[in-house]
C-alpha cells in the first residue's frame, strides 16, 4: 500500500508537525471522544478504518491525544468491522473518566510522544 | 526441548561489601551493581534499594520486574539477543532465584503508572508484595530521548539481574525440576491418546513503552511462530512495556509464566504439552488480521486438540483475542482465553471492546476500574510525583490523610492476563 | 431491541444499514437499508423517486413478515 | 440487639391453600405467622432474625390485578415494617416467579427496604428482575427447598444489614450485570487449564465472563393476512417530535420515546427530527420519514394494503452495538405493542 492510500486523523499536534507536509492529515482541534466521533462520521461515509482505534495501553481519557489511520478511498456500503470497532471504541472511552485538564506541558509532550509512536508503528506497517 | 531448572530459595536480600549468595541470603555490593547499571551512558545516576514483604513501603513508578536466572549448562544466556548474544536457549539446565525479583523504578515518561506495595490492601492485589524486592531508581542523563532513556533503563534491568543471577551459578539448587516437550513425531508416538495443546501467548507490540522482544526482536516485526516453552524460561522473551500496570506482562511473568507452568503439570498425563505459540498485538488492522490468521494456521496445522490463550493490555488487544479465538475454533482446536476486564467503576459497562459468541470459555482477572484506597505507607522507593497523573488515578487521587484512591489499574499485575493472580469477577 | 421484541411474540422485521449488526444483534427478518444517515431514503433522488425507493423497502419488509423464515434471513429489495 | 424484622411473601401453593383452582386467592396478611416454607427460612435465619409476618397472594390474583395486588401488598409491607423483606423461593413456578421480582422490585423501590428473592435462573421473572433485586439461584423444583434457604436466608441477611455483598458465585445470586472482583482459590492459569481440559472431555464448564447478547431468539410465525393486520413502527434513529419534548439524550439514553401519530400522514421538517447523536442528523430532520416511512405506511393504509398503522410509534437513541438499555427499553414496549393488539413490529436502525 503506497502514502496515498490512507489518511490520518488526529487531534495530536506533534502528528501535523512530523507529517502535515508529507502526509494526508487531518487536524481536528477536539477532545479523544471528539476524534473518535468524527472517525465514526467517516466510517459512515463508507471509509475503512486502518488502524485500531484504541491503539496502546494509555487510556483513553487518560491521553488527550488519538490518531487513527482510515482509508482515502470509499466504498459504497459502511465497513460493519470498522463500524462495530469505533462504536465499541467510543463506548470504552465513555467508561473512563476524563483526567486530561491539569497536565503540565511536560506530560502532554509525553502523551504526545506516545501516541505518535502508536501511529508511527501502523504507518511502518502501511508502508512496508 | 529439555530443561532442568533449578530452583535457589532467597531468604534475604543484604547490601554487603562482596556479592555472594550463602545459606540462602544474597548479600550485594551496591558498588558493584551501580556500575553494572552505570554502563549506560544515558543513565546518569541510579540508587538501590530493597524492600521486603510486609514492610510499610511502597514502590512507585514501576516499569519492569524481573527475576535473576543464569544459563548453567546448554546453549545460549539468560535473556538471548538482548544481553545476552542471539543462541537458542531453553534446553540443558538454567538456575532461577527464587522468592526474589530485581524491579526497575523511575521516570520514563510524564505520566507514568505501576505501584508495588509491600503491605496493606494494595499488597493484596500485586505478586510483587510477596518477594525480596531488589529495587533501582535510575536517573536519565540531560536530555536523554525517551526512546533512548527508556531503552536504557530496560537493559540495565536485565543487566542486573544477570550479574545477581551469575552469584548462584556455582550453587546447588534446593530443587530440580526437569521440563521437556517432545518433537511432533516423538509425541504422537509417546502420548498417542493424549489431546494436543498449545499455549497461544499474545505480546503487547505497539509503539513506545508498548513492547515486547523475542530473543531481542521487537514483536511487532514477528509473524507467529511456535517456540519451545523452555525457551521462554530462560528469558527468550522479555518486557518493554511499561502502560497498563495492571495487564502487561513484567519479564517476570514470562520468565514465570503461569500458563506454560500450568500446562507441563498436566504434561504426559492429561494432555500433551506440544509447544508455545507466540503473537502479537499491532496497532495495524491489517497486521491485526494476519497475525490471527497465521495463529489460527498454526494450530491446524500442528494438529491440534486445544489452545489457551493469553492477552496483554487494554482495548485493542480485545479485538485480537476474540479474532485469535474465533479462528482457532472455526478450525476445530477448542479454546480458552485469559482476559481482564474494564467494566467501569461501578462494574456495570461492557467489560471487553469486542466480543465473539465463540469465546465461550473465558478465564478473567477481575475488574480493574475496581477502587481501592491504598494507605500511606512509611517510605516511598521512587516518587509520588507522578502518582495523580498515573492511570485510574483522579484528580483527589492524594487525600488529605497521604492515602491513595486509585484503580486497580495502577497496581503492578493486579489483573495480569496470565493467570497469573486468583483475582477474578463474575 | 430486536429480540425483546421478538421475544413478545411479535414477528418483527429489522431495516438496518449495516446488516452483519442486524445479524449480531439477533434479527430473523432483516431488510437492507440505505445508508446509516438516512436508512430509508437517498438525497441523491427526487422527492418522488425517493419515495418510490422507501415503498419498495418498506414492501419488502412487509413481505418479510408474511414469510416464513427458518433462522436469519436477508430480505434484499435491490 | 434487636433482632432483624423478616416479611416474607409466599404464595397460595406454598401457603398449602391450593394449586392453579386457588390461584385467585387475594392478597392476605399474616401478622406474626410463619407459613409453609417460612419454617426453613426462620431456621436458617437464625436467632439473629425473626419472621415478622407472611403475605399470601394467588398467583393469578397478583398477574391478573398486577397494579392492585402489588399496591395491597406494598401496604401489608408497611404495616410489617421489615427490615428486609423475602419473597419465595419460586423454583420454575413462572407466575409465582414474576409475582417475587415484581413484589420485591417494588419493596425495594418504593418502600426503599431491601429486599431479596429466590428461583430457578430460567424461570421468566429471572431475567425480568435480576437486575432490579437480587435474585437466589435455585433448582427448578421444590426439591431444592434446602439448598435454595442456605442461600436466602444469609443473604436476606446481609442486605438487612446493608453489607457489601461478595461476586454473584459467592452469595449464590443470579449474576446481575454488575461484575463484582473477589479472590478465586486457583490462580488463573490453573482455572483456564481446567476448563481446557473440561472442555476437550466434553464436559460441561462455566466460563467465567458470558459473552454479551447473543442467545438467539427462534422467529415468530408470519403474518397470515396482512391486509388486516395493525403494524407498529420502531426505530433506533432517534426521531422524536420537533424539539424533543422528552428530552431523549443521544447516545445512553436513560429513557425511550412514545409517540402518537394519529392524523399524521407524514413526518415533516416542521414538527420531526432525530434525537440520535450517533450519525449526521443532517437527512433525518430534513425529511424524518427517510428513517421512520410514516409517509409510505399511511399510503399502504389507505390503499387496504395493511389493516392499520398502530398510533403509536416508539424511538430509542443508540448504535448497533449498544444494546444494554436498549433491551430493557423494548422489552417494555414490546409489552405495551401486545397489549395494544399489535400484530408485526417494522423496526428501522440507522
Amino acid at each position: 500500500m503506497g502514502r496515498t492510500a490512507y489518511l490520518i486523523m488526529t487531534n495530536n499536534p506533534l502528528v501535523v508537525e512530523r507529517l502535515g507536509d508529507t502526509h494526508e492529515v487531518e487536524f481536528l482541534e477536539t477532545s479523544y471522544e471528539g476524534l473518535l466521533l468524527a472517525v465514526r462520521d467517516k466510517v459512515h461515509e463508507g471509509h475503512t478504518l486502518l488502524s485500531h482505534p484504541l491503539a496502546g495501553s494509555v487510556k483513553p481519557n487518560e491521553t488527550p491525544y488519538r490518531s487513527i489511520m482510515v482509508s482515502c478511498e470509499r466504498c459504497d456500503a459502511v465497513d460493519a468491522r470498522s463500524l462495530s470497532l469505533i462504536e465499541r471504541a467510543i463506548e470504552a472511552c465513555r467508561k473512563f473518566e476524563d483526567k486530561t485538564s491539569g497536565y503540565g506541558e511536560r506530560a502532554l509532550k509525553d502523551f504526545q510522544l506516545i501516541d505518535w509512536t502508536l501511529l508511527e508503528s501502523g504507518l511502518d506497517s502501511a508502508d512496508a | 526441548m529439555r530443561l532442568e531448572l533449578g530452583r535457589i530459595y532467597i531468604k534475604d536480600i543484604q547490601f554487603a561489601s562482596e556479592s555472594k549468595i550463602e545459606d540462602g541470603v544474597l548479600h550485594v555490593s551496591e558498588e558493584a551493581l551501580r556500575a553494572v547499571a552505570l554502563k549506560d551512558d544515558k543513565i546518569a545516576s541510579v540508587s538501590f534499594d530493597i524492600a521486603k514483604p510486609g514492610e510499610s513501603v511502597r514502590i512507585t513508578p514501576v516499569k519492569d520486574v524481573i527475576e535473576p536466572r543464569v544459563k548453567v549448562e546448554g546453549a545460549g544466556g539468560v535473556f538471548p539477543g538482548v544481553i545476552a548474544k542471539v543462541d537458542t536457549v531453553g534446553s540443558g539446565v538454567t538456575y532461577a532465584l527464587k522468592g526474589m525479583a530485581v524491579v526497575t523504578a523511575g521516570k520514563i515518561v510524564g505520566f507514568q503508572e505501576g505501584i508495588i506495595d509491600m503491605t496493606g490492601p494494595g499488597a493484596d492485589y500485586t505478586p510483587f508484595s510477596k518477594t525480596l524486592n531488589l529495587v533501582m531508581v535510575c536517573e536519565p542523563v540531560e536530555g536523554a530521548e525517551t526512546h533512548d532513556y527508556e531503552r536504557a533503563v530496560r537493559l540495565a534491568g536485565f543487566r542486573v539481574a544477570a550479574y545477581v543471577g551469575e552469584l548462584a551459578r556455582d550453587l546447588e539448587p534446593d530443587e530440580t525440576q526437569v521440563y521437556e516437550t517432545c518433537t511432533i513425531k516423538e509425541g504422537m508416538k509417546k502420548y498417542p491418546d493424549l489431546p494436543r495443546v498449545a499455549y497461544v501467548q499474545m505480546l503487547q507490540s505497539q509503539g513506545l513503552l508498548h513492547d515486547t522482544y523475542v530473543y531481542g526482536v521487537d514483536a511487532k516485526k514477528i509473524v507467529p511462530t511456535i517456540m519451545s516453552p523452555t525457551e521462554t524460561m530462560d528469558g527468550a522473551i522479555v518486557s518493554g512495556n511499561c502502560v497498563s500496570a495492571c495487564d502487561k506482562n513484567p519479564t517476570y511473568v514470562h520468565e514465570n509464566n503461569p500458563v506454560i507452568e500450568d500446562l507441563f503439570e498436566q504434561h504426559g498425563k492429561t494432555i500433551n504439552f506440544v509447544c508455545q505459540i507466540i503473537t502479537n498485538e499491532n496497532v495495524y488492522l491489517a497486521d491485526k488480521q494476519r497475525s490471527s490468521d497465521w495463529t489460527a494456521k498454526i494450530c491446524k496445522m500442528l494438529d491440534l486438540d486445544g489452545v489457551i490463550v493469553s492477552q496483554e493490555g487494554f482495548g485493542n488487544p480485545d479485538t485480537d483475542l476474540i479474532m485469535n479465538c474465533k479462528k482457532i475454533e472455526a478450525e476445530g482446536v477448542k479454546t480458552v482465553i485469559i482476559t481482564d476486564e474494564y467494566a467501569g467503576r461501578d462494574g456495570r459497562s461492557q467489560s471487553l471492546a469486542d466480543a465473539d459468541i465463540a469465546a465461550d470459555a473465558v478465564v478473567t482477572g477481575g475488574n480493574a476500574n475496581q477502587v481501592v484506597v491504598l494507605p500511606k505507607l512509611d517510605k516511598v522507593i521512587g516518587t509520588l510525583d507522578y502518582v495523580t497523573k498515573i492511570a485510574g488515578a483522579s484528580e483527589d487521587t492524594l487525600r488529605a490523610d497521604g492515602s491513595l484512591e486509585v484503580e486497580l489499574q495502577v497496581i503492578t499485575g493486579a489483573t495480569n492476563e496470565c493467570g497469573f493472580n486468583k483475582l477474578s469477577a463474575r | 431491541m430486536v429480540k425483546e421484541i421478538e421475544r413478545a411474540g411479535l414477528p418483527v422485521v429489522h431495516i438496518c444499514t449495516v446488516t452483519p449488526i442486524s445479524m449480531t444483534v439477533g434479527a430473523n427478518r432483516i431488510v437492507p437499508a440505505v445508508a446509516i444517515p438516512h436508512p430509508l431514503g437517498n438525497p441523491a433522488l427526487s422527492a418522488e423517486e425517493e419515495k418510490v425507493m422507501r415503498r419498495r423497502i418498506v414492501e419488502k419488509a412487509l413481505e418479510a413478515l408474511t414469510t416464513e423464515v427458518d433462522g436469519q434471513t436477508i430480505f434484499d429489495w435491490q | 440487639m434487636a433482632k432483624i424484622k423478616v416479611a416474607h411473601y409466599i404464595n397460595q401453593f406454598f401457603a398449602q391453600i391450593g394449586g392453579e383452582e386457588k390461584a385467585n386467592y387475594p392478597a392476605e396478611l399474616r401478622v406474626g405467622e410463619i407459613v409453609g416454607p417460612g419454617m426453613a427460612l426462620a431456621q436458617n435465619l437464625g436467632d439473629e432474625a425473626e419472621i415478622v409476618g407472611t403475605i399470601v397472594c394467588g398467583d393469578s390474583y397478583f398477574n391478573e390485578n398486577l397494579e392492585t395486588a402489588t399496591a395491597e401488598i406494598l401496604d401489608m409491607v408497611k404495616e410489617l415494617n421489615p427490615d428486609v423483606f423475602v419473597a419465595g423461593p419460586a423454583f420454575n413456578a413462572g407466575r409465582y416467579g414474576v409475582a417475587c421480582g415484581t413484589i420485591a422490585a417494588a419493596v425495594q423501590d418504593q418502600l426503599g427496604i431491601p429486599a431479596v428473592t429466590a428461583m430457578y435462573d430460567e424461570n421468566p421473572g429471572a431475567e425480568m428482575f435480576k437486575d432490579k433485586v437480587y435474585i437466589v439461584a435455585t433448582k427448578n423444583s421444590a426439591a431444592g427447598m434446602r439448598a435454595a434457604m442456605k442461600k436466602l436466608a444469609p443473604l436476606a441477611l446481609k442486605v438487612a444489614r446493608g453489607e457489601k455483598l461478595g461476586a454473584s458465585c459467592e452469595e449464590g445470586y443470579i449474576p446481575n450485570g454488575t461484575r463484582v472482583n473477589f479472590f478465586e482459590k486457583e490462580r488463573g492459569s490453573k482455572r483456564a487449564v481446567k476448563m481446557l481440559l473440561d472442555k476437550l472431555a466434553g464436559k460441561k464448564f462455566a466460563t467465567e465472563y458470558p459473552m454479551p447478547d447473543f442467545d438467539r431468539v427462534d422467529p415468530c410465525p408470519p403474518l397470515k393476512d396482512l391486509t388486516h393486520a395493525k403494524i407498529a413502527l420502531v426505530t433506533s434513529g432517534g426521531i422524536v417530535p420537533k424539539g424533543n419534548p422528552d428530552h431523549i439524550e443521544s447516545s445512553s439514553a436513560s429513557h425511550y420515546g412514545e409517540y402518537d401519530i394519529t392524523g399524521v400522514d407524514d413526518l415533516t421538517e416542521e414538527f420531526y427530527e432525530t434525537a440520535h447523536g450517533g450519525y449526521d442528523p443532517t437527512y433525518a430532520n430534513e425529511d424524518a420519514d427517510c428513517v421512520l416511512p410514516v409517509d409510505v405506511m399511511r399510503d399502504l393504509e389507505r390503499e387496504g394494503v395493511i389493516g392499520e398503522l398502530h398510533h403509536l410509534f416508539y424511538s430509542v437513541t443508540g448504535n448497533g452495538t449498544a444494546v444494554a438499555s436498549a433491551r430493557a427499553f423494548a422489552a417494555e414496549f414490546a409489552q405495551k405493542l401486545v397489549a395494544d393488539g399489535v400484530q408485526a413490529v417494522i423496526l428501522t436502525s440507522t
